[in-house]
Formats: structure tokens, sequence, C-alpha cells
């Protein structure tokens, strides 16, 4: 019953914020929203269970990625300009693809239902071979690094990407001593 | 398990090893350029990474030239337990159109990079480059479906950032990156939401696990969600038509050499698991079923074949005249998925090849150009096919190929769809797709007359290109009128994948028979 | 539609509405940083329709206790979450700061180039440097120089 | 540059306090919430915080461009660096059991510390780098202008 009413709050304050953000046009606020829906996100995703998923988004969303909007904000305006354009197409489109969404969580099993597709197909594997085969307690590590470590893998790789993306956007690859006067040769 | 597995345990040899080389090698050499930071050393070092991909990639795409498949399980997790790279005819064909472009490309980039890429930047455009193909090849390879959305994410990441390396030139390189980032993230979130509400109705992530638990599941409506979720998510990739916006400005402000390999490789890949997802994963009677081929994806490849053209004929820039013609080209590939026939497919995968050579040699083309004149207007261009006799004679060849005139490669796919056409009875679609061409034929007369029929511009450097511009662009040029004329090697290719696409999924068969050995064993 | 449908559908529509709402944000606002703060709630709210796949009724984080040394201790009566989306949102997490910090990235050279970050003002540049080219090559209808 | 003296002493205790954190979390994955890519985060904030006190140059005194340039791929070619090694030792690529094949699970622990100090390094430099190339730009807005 707890857990129900903290949900409703959080999606409460969670639609709450969203609408915010559509709103505002000061880029600053823009912002600290944004960070603010992360924060009630990975708390949401703590009575889901999902404790390692909210670190996550704690870290990114509400640090990380704040950090990086507030320079870009410093590097470029403060405020938006209030939208010119009609907001029917998008509407239209919102509303299309929402509909697609709805229709297709008819079909969908309950949720928290223990006989999911989802709970008794693979998850069993996981949570109880694990322990001899990867004898770790924290299952989402034993998927993350081994089960699915490619994956992984992966997703370093992305981030690699994005590193040397930012620097090639931005600055380029600096060496020790290498400075510009040879850029312009 | 773990005492079993170690007691039968044969070591593995370097053949067994080759699907997961082919994404390894391109992806170590990344981090290995970034990590030596030399600027002589990353050039030579993405060429031989791309000359090995193209070695495992002929390798694989002959060992399962028979129509089998090659499973390997990485992190040695049985699927669906863990992550399976399945190699069969078609996804070996397309690795080998990736692999075989980033070889070609590779050498015309070395001029074109200097030419338009500031110095700086040059180590780490190679070891983005690198990634943007290991991205491709990983979302082809690969029998995951979450796998997939990993590596599109990698091949997209780079893509944009390797666009914006066209603001040296010009500023709108940026904004087109910034556009294509959007909408290629909004494509990839639909993705995920298709693959999850997949997830949520199969509970597994392996395609043959998740094509054996969707059978007779055709009227879920949630499967229905996650099918159409997939194909818009996918077709912003593809920029099929109207989902295109980001191409034009993308490929015509993007370095050369980034072009050239776009345009050959990416759309392909995409096109690629679309046709991946709709027959192995979701079934040929599912896809049939929804009535989407012939009353969504067939119209609007029409539509794509000719308003695309259209705009491709009153361009003034050759570069974005080809961006547009990339739109109708795509067109024909997905008329061929609509057609839904083995030698609709077949064409659909021919000329998946076919265009990927054409359309480099023709983007190769412009780079040169771009080395000499400066800049790509009809304009401006004028004249250059005197001076530049060897570059003028690949762009006309990459042309006729556009067409489809017989004798070259272009003739082969538009023929096999043809056929396809008249195997239904469509006369009228077959007559449709030869009207379409004609359109190509005064796209690409344009280009002709500048090159040829005008004086050259006092402005432009009246010289060839460099060797290592024009050879690469003659590979794929002789690839053109080879294949044109040789239709085995890829028409066999094609046929054999076409047929394996149709036959729908060969599901978790070898997981069962394993099982089954297992049992009778005890 | 029965109670018990609704009750165990509604969080999957009010995903829907916040999904649909950073959608609408990205489509319908021209400013580019808040374009990428709407990709951000858009993925975010996809995220925890995932997470939410995962939950099973009474089910615990997917953590196993320990014992004193570190050996894992085996509670049948335990009913633990599906990991696995947990895992996949990770990924998906990191993916989405990649993409966000290139697209920052982005914005601050064009707001460099352009002086601007509104898509307004910015495709009203473009329209401008197009029309100088189509006078400079010839016009877009056929023309040519 | 020149803020506060409590705000300068207070970063020069946060830094290390920080730093311990982020190797906690990086090391304790196995147990409890985090892992590599946590950790990699809460390694680069320190770095961040102590560059946003003391300035650009400070920062990048102690902690150079360069080395974090080798790091950011050093991560990655560590994490695939496991891999090739299990390849070959003669099994599956990531197959850690290989690195033990007479208790598969000891192999996977050695694996996945090692993969996880990979994922850790690489997402210390990329966040870093990302954070250099960010802050070597000149501001827009000066500090009265928020």
């Amino acid at each position: 019953m707890i857990e129900t009413i903290i949900n409703v709050i959080l999606f409460a304050m969670l639609v709450t914020t969203a609408f915010a953000i559509v709103r505002t046009t000061r880029l600053f606020a823009v912002v600290m929203l944004s960070g603010v829906f992360s924060l009630l996100t990975a708390m949401l995703f703590v009575t889901l269970d999902a404790v390692d998923v909210a670190f996550t988004e704690a870290a990114v969303g509400a640090g990380i990625s704040t950090v990086l909007m507030l320079g870009t904000i410093a590097l470029t305006t403060r405020s938006t300009k209030a939208p010119t354009r009609s907001s029917t197409m998008p509407l239209v489109l919102v509303v299309l693809t929402g509909a697609v969404l709805f229709y297709g969580t008819l079909d969908m099993p309950n949720f928290g239902d223990p006989n999911a597709p989802a709970q008794v197909h693979l998850a069993p594997h996981y949570l109880t071979d694990s322990i001899e085969e990867i004898d770790v307690p924290n299952v989402v590590t034993s998927i993350l690094a081994s089960y699915r470590g490619f994956d992984t893998l992966g997703e370093v790789a992305v981030v690699f990407t994005a590193g040397i993306g930012v620097l090639l956007i931005l600055s380029g690859l600096r060496r020790r001593r290498e400075e510009e006067e040879e850029d312009e040769a | 398990m773990a005492t079993a597995t170690e007691v039968h345990h044969t070591a593995l040899t370097l053949t067994d090893h080759l699907p997961i080389l082919q994404i390894l090698i391109p992806f170590c050499t990344a981090p290995l350029i970034v990590f030596f930071g030399s600027r002589s050393l990353a050039w030579p070092m993405a060429f031989i990474s791309s000359l090995l991909s193209l070695i495992i990639a002929t390798t694989l795409l002959v060992s399962v030239s028979d129509g089998s498949y090659i499973s390997y399980h990485l992190g040695g997790w049985a699927p669906p337990v863990g992550i399976e790279y399945r190699v069969d005819a078609a996804n070996a064909f397309v690795l080998f159109l990736i692999a075989a472009t980033a070889t070609v490309v590779m050498p015309f980039a070395l001029k074109s990079v200097a030419h338009e890429i500031p110095k700086r930047n040059h180590t780490l455009f190679y070891a983005c480059f690198m990634l943007c193909i290991t991205g491709l090849m990983g979302v082809v390879i690969t029998g995951d479906a979450f796998n997939v959305f990993v590596f599109l994410e990698i091949s997209s990441l780079s893509t944009y950032v390797l666009v914006s390396q066209g603001s040296h030139r010009d500023k709108r390189a940026l904004t087109a990156a910034y556009d294509y980032l959007i909408m290629g993230t909004i494509g990839a979130t639909f993705f995920v939401i298709g693959i999850g509400f997949l997830y949520m109705t199969t509970g597994t992530l392996n395609m043959a696990d998740m094509a054996d638990r969707l059978q007779g599941q055709g009227d879920n409506r949630t499967v229905q969600a996650a099918f159409a979720f997939i194909v818009v998510g996918m077709g912003l990739k593809v920029a099929m038509y109207p989902l295109h916006l980001w191409l034009p400005a993308a490929y015509n402000y993007a370095p050369s050499a980034v072009t050239t390999f776009l345009a050959a490789t990416a759309t392909k890949a995409a096109i690629y698991v679309i046709i991946r997802f709709m027959f192995t994963v979701f079934q040929p009677d599912f896809v049939f079923d929804t009535h989407i081929l012939i009353w969504i994806i067939g119209p609007l490849a029409l539509l794509a074949m000719f308003a695309a053209s259209l705009i491709a004929i009153f361009q003034t820039n050759f570069k974005r005249m080809l961006a547009y013609s990339s739109i109708a080209q795509i067109g024909y590939m997905m008329l061929g998925v609509a057609m839904f026939s083995t030698t609709g497919l077949t064409a659909t995968m021919v000329h998946l090849f076919n265009h990927g050579i054409t359309k480099a040699v023709l983007f190769m083309g412009v780079g040169a150009l771009m080395l000499r004149a400066g800049t790509t207007f009809y304009d401006r261009i004028a004249g250059m096919g005197r001076v530049m006799p060897l570059t003028g004679a690949a762009i006309v060849i990459g042309g006729l190929s556009l067409i489809g005139v017989p004798g070259t490669a272009g003739f082969i796919s538009k023929w096999v769809l043809v056929q396809a056409a008249f195997e239904q009875d469509l006369w009228w679609l077959a007559l449709i797709i030869v009207a379409s061409s004609l359109l190509a034929v005064i796209y690409v007369w344009r280009v002709v007359e500048a090159l040829y029929l005008q004086e050259p511009h006092p402005d432009a450097i009246h010289k060839e290109a460099p060797m290592l511009m024009v050879a690469p662009m003659w590979v794929a040029a002789i690839a053109c009128l080879y294949f044109g004329l040789d239709t085995r090697f890829i028409l066999d290719a094609a046929a054999t994948a076409a047929e394996g696409l149709m036959a729908g999924s060969a599901g978790m068969a070898e997981i069962s028979t394993a099982a089954a050995a297992a049992a009778t064993d005890h | 539609m029965t109670l018990e449908f609704f009750l165990g559908h509604v969080n999957y529509w009010l995903f829907i509405i916040l999904m649909m709402t950073g959608f609408y944000i990205v489509v319908s606002r021209g400013n580019y940083v808040k374009k990428i703060v709407g990709l951000n709630i858009f993925q975010v709210a996809v995220f925890m329709l995932y997470i939410s796949i995962g939950k099973v009724t009474g089910g615990t984080a997917p953590i196993f206790p320990t014992d004193s040394q570190g050996k894992i201790k085996v509670d049948p009566d335990i009913v633990y979450s599906n990991p696995l989306p947990h895992v996949l949102i990770l990924t998906a997490i990191v993916v989405g700061i990649a993409t966000t910090s290139l697209g920052l990235a982005l914005i601050v050279r064009i707001r460099e180039e352009y002086n601007s970050i509104e898509e307004d003002d910015i495709l009203e540049i473009e329209a401008a440097m197009a029309h100088a080219e189509n006078e400079e090559h010839g016009s877009a209808m056929g023309g040519r120089a | 540059m020149q803020h506060h003296l409590i705000l300068r002493v207070i970063t020069k205790l946060l830094v290390g306090m920080i730093i311990l954190f982020a190797f906690y979390v990086q090391f304790h994955g196995d147990f409890s919430p985090g892992g590599g890519f946590q950790a990699g985060v809460i390694m680069a904030v320190a770095f961040i915080l102590y560059g946003l006190v003391f300035g650009l140059e400070k920062v990048q005194g102690v902690f150079p461009p360069w080395i974090v340039h080798k790091l950011v791929a050093l991560g990655v070619l560590l994490y695939a660096g496991v891999g090739v090694l299990n390849m070959l030792l003669g099994y599956e690529f990531l197959h850690y059991g290989s690195l033990d094949p007479h208790h598969m699970s000891h192999g996977q622990h050695t694996g996945i510390i090692w993969i996880e100090a990979g994922v850790g390094i690489t997402v210390t430099g990329v966040m870093i780098a990302i954070y250099y190339a960010f802050a070597g730009r000149p501001p827009r807005l000066g500090d009265d202008d928020w």
C-alpha cells in the first residue's frame, strides 16, 4: 500500500516536472528541472528494485549531464525564444506515436506478474545458475560483466566514441609539446 | 556444468574465431590508434585493419555460401543466455560489402582527408572511422536484438562526429550532424521500444529464440506495435522515404571520404536490419498478414523513386544530387522487399551491393573534383572531365551504372527487380521501374554535360587527381563493369541469402539438438 | 476493462505520457539545448518501461545475501526481480549520456559559427546561404550558370 | 580563479574522499550496486571538482591531457585484451572461465575484476577529457549573467 502511494506521488512529480520543462524558457531552469527529473527517476527505479540502475541514473542524469549542460549554457546562451511555429504538426505526431504505444500495451502482461514471459524464460537461469557458474552475489554484475559482457564492451566503445568525438569536435588530440603552429601548415 | 565443459573442451582454432575477429580487428584498431597517438601510424593501421576485415569477410562469405550458418557464442555462454553471433549468407554478404568498401575507401581517404580536414584531427578521425566500420559490421553480424542497438549506437555516434568534420569547409556540416543526431537518436529509441515490447512477450533477446517464441502470436497487439516501432526506428536510419530528411545535408556537407563510405554502407546495413527483423524474427507469415508491405512500404518506395529523382534533377550541386539519388535508390531496395518473393528479395540484396559500389565510384569522383575544383557545383566542375580524364571516365561509368545501362552492375539489379515484377504479373510495375530509370538518365546527363560539354572554369586546378585517389575509384569502377558482365558471384550469393530469409528463422535448432544429444547420453 | 487490467497497466500508460512529453519537446521546441533535454526525458521514460518489465510483485533487488565469509546464502523464499532489464538499461543510460555529450559539443560549435542556438535563426541563416549559392551557381530550377 | 579559502580547503579534503569512494564502488561492485562505470564517473567528478575550484591549468598540471587520452584508449584495450587472452587460451572471446579452467567461477571472478577495471579507466578518462574540452573554451556568460 505504502509502495503504491509512493509511486503515485513520484509519478505526479515526474509529470509535473516534465510539463514544467515544456513551458520554461530559461535554460538554467530547464537544466535544473531535468536534473530533478533524473533524481525522481532514480527514486522510482529504487522502488522497482533496480538499485544499480538508480545509482547510475543519479550519477549520470542528475550529475554528469547536468554539469555538461550547465557548461554548454555558459558557452552559449541562457534563455530560449518563445516558439514561433505552429504546434499542430508536432502534436499530431506525438498523439499518433502515443496511440501506437497505447495499442501495444493492451496485450501486455500485468505489471509485476510473476508468470509473465520475461519472468519465466531467461530470468530463472540467471537467478539460479549464476550462483554456481559465476558466484557473484550481485546478479546484475554477473550478467553485465559475463553473460552479456560483450554488450558491456560495446558500451565502453560507445563511451570511447563519445570521448574522441567531443575531442574531435571541440579541440583535437594534443600531444605534449605539439601546439597550433603546425596546424597552419 | 562447469566441470563438464572443462573435460570436453577442445581448444578453438583461428577459423572458429573468424566471426568475432571480423569485429575485433577494426574495433581494437581504434583505441590502438588513439593510444599510440601518432599521425603517421594512424592511416597505415586503419588500412591494414580494413584489409584484414576484407579477408575475413571473404572467408566467411565463402564458408556460408552453401546456405549453412556459423554460430559463435560470445563469452562461451550458449544462447539465449549469452550473446550469439550468427553468420549466414545474408549477413556475410553485407559484411563483405562493408569490408570491401572500407578497404577501397581507405587509400582514397589519405589524400582526400589531408585536403579537407585540419592536420591535428587526422589521428582521431581515423580512429572514429574504424569505430564506424566496427559499429556497422557489429549491427550486421549479431544474432542478439539488444546487441544490435549497442553497435548501432557505436556506428551512429561515430557517424555524427565524422559528418561534423565537414565543418572545416562549410559550417552547415555542424547543423547537419546535429539534425542527424536528433533524428538518429529518435530512431534508435523507437528501436529500443520495439525490442522492449518483444522482450515483454518473449522473455528473450536472441533473435532466433524470439522467432521461435513469436510463432502464432501474430494477433498479439504488443507484437504488432513492436513491429511498427522497429520498422519506423530503423526506417529513420535507412532514410526510407519520408524519413529521409537528415540525409541530403549529412551527405552533402560531410567530408568526401565519409560520404563515400556512408553512402555505400550505412543505409545498407540498416536495410539489412529491417529485412532481418521482418523475415527472421517476425517471420514471413506475420509480415504478410499485416499487409504493411503492400499498403505502406510498397507505395512509399514508389514515391521515393519518383519524388527523390525529380528533386535530384533540379539540383545545382553534384554531391547533393547524388544524395537525393541515394534516397531514390533506397526506394528500389524497399520495392524488392515489398514484392515479398524470393526474386524480389534477391533484387534487394543485389541492388544493396551494386548500388554500394556505384555510389562509391561517384562519391570518390566527387572527392577528386572537390580537390581540384574546390566545390562541386555544376558551373565550377564544368569541363573538368577534359582536364581530369580518368576521374571523368570513372564518373561516367558510375553514372551509367546508376541509370542501369546493360553491361553495368546497376543493370543487373534492375533486371532482377523487373523479373520479380513479371513473376507476379505486375507488368505496370515493370514499366514504372523503367520510367524511373529514365529520370536517372536526366540527372546523370546533367553531370556529363557539365563535365564534358563546357569550358573549364578558370579558378579550378587543371590537373588529374593524384593516383591514390584515381586508383581506388577505378577499382570500384571496374567492379561496376565486372559485376555487370559476370553476374554469377553476386547473383548466387544474393539468391542464397534471399532463399534463407524467405525460409524464415532457422530457430534455436542447434541448442535443441545439443540438448537432445545430451538427453540420449544419460 | 476490469479493475485488475487497469491497475496492471496504468503505469505503462503513465510512462507513455512521460515519453510523449519528451518526444513533444524534441519535435516542437526550437532551442537546441532544450531538444537534447527532451530527448533525455523521452529516453528515460523508455528506461522506466524496461525496468517495470523486470519488476515482480513482492520481489526484491537481485542481490543475493552473503554470510560473513562472503559466501552466497541460498534462500528459496526470497523472490527476486528480473535482473536482465536492469543490465540493458545500464547500457542504455551510458549510451544516452554519450549521445548527450556529443550533442552538447555540437551545440557549442554551432553557437560559435552561427551565433545562435535557435532553430529559427539558423534556418534563416542557412536559407540565406543557399540563396547566395543559387545566385552564384545558377538557380535551383534547372538554370545553369 | 581565486575562490574562498574555506572552499579550497574543503575541496582538497573532499577530493581524497571522493577518490576513495570511487575505489570502493569499483571493487565492491560484486556485492552491492556499482561497478566500473559508476566508479569511473565518481573518480572523474573528483578531478572536475578540483578543476572547478582551482582552475583548469592546475588540474591539467596534475592530470595532463595526453595522459587522459592514453587512459581513454587503455581501458578499452584492457577490456578487449582480457577477451583476446581467453581466445589465446583456446576458449571463446570473453570466456573468463578460461583464466582458471579447473575452477571456472574463480576464472570468472578474475575476468570480471579486470574488465571492470577497464571500464573504470575508460570512463574516468572520457569524462575528464570531455570536461577539459568544454572548459578549454572561452565562456560566453560571465558569473553575473546567470
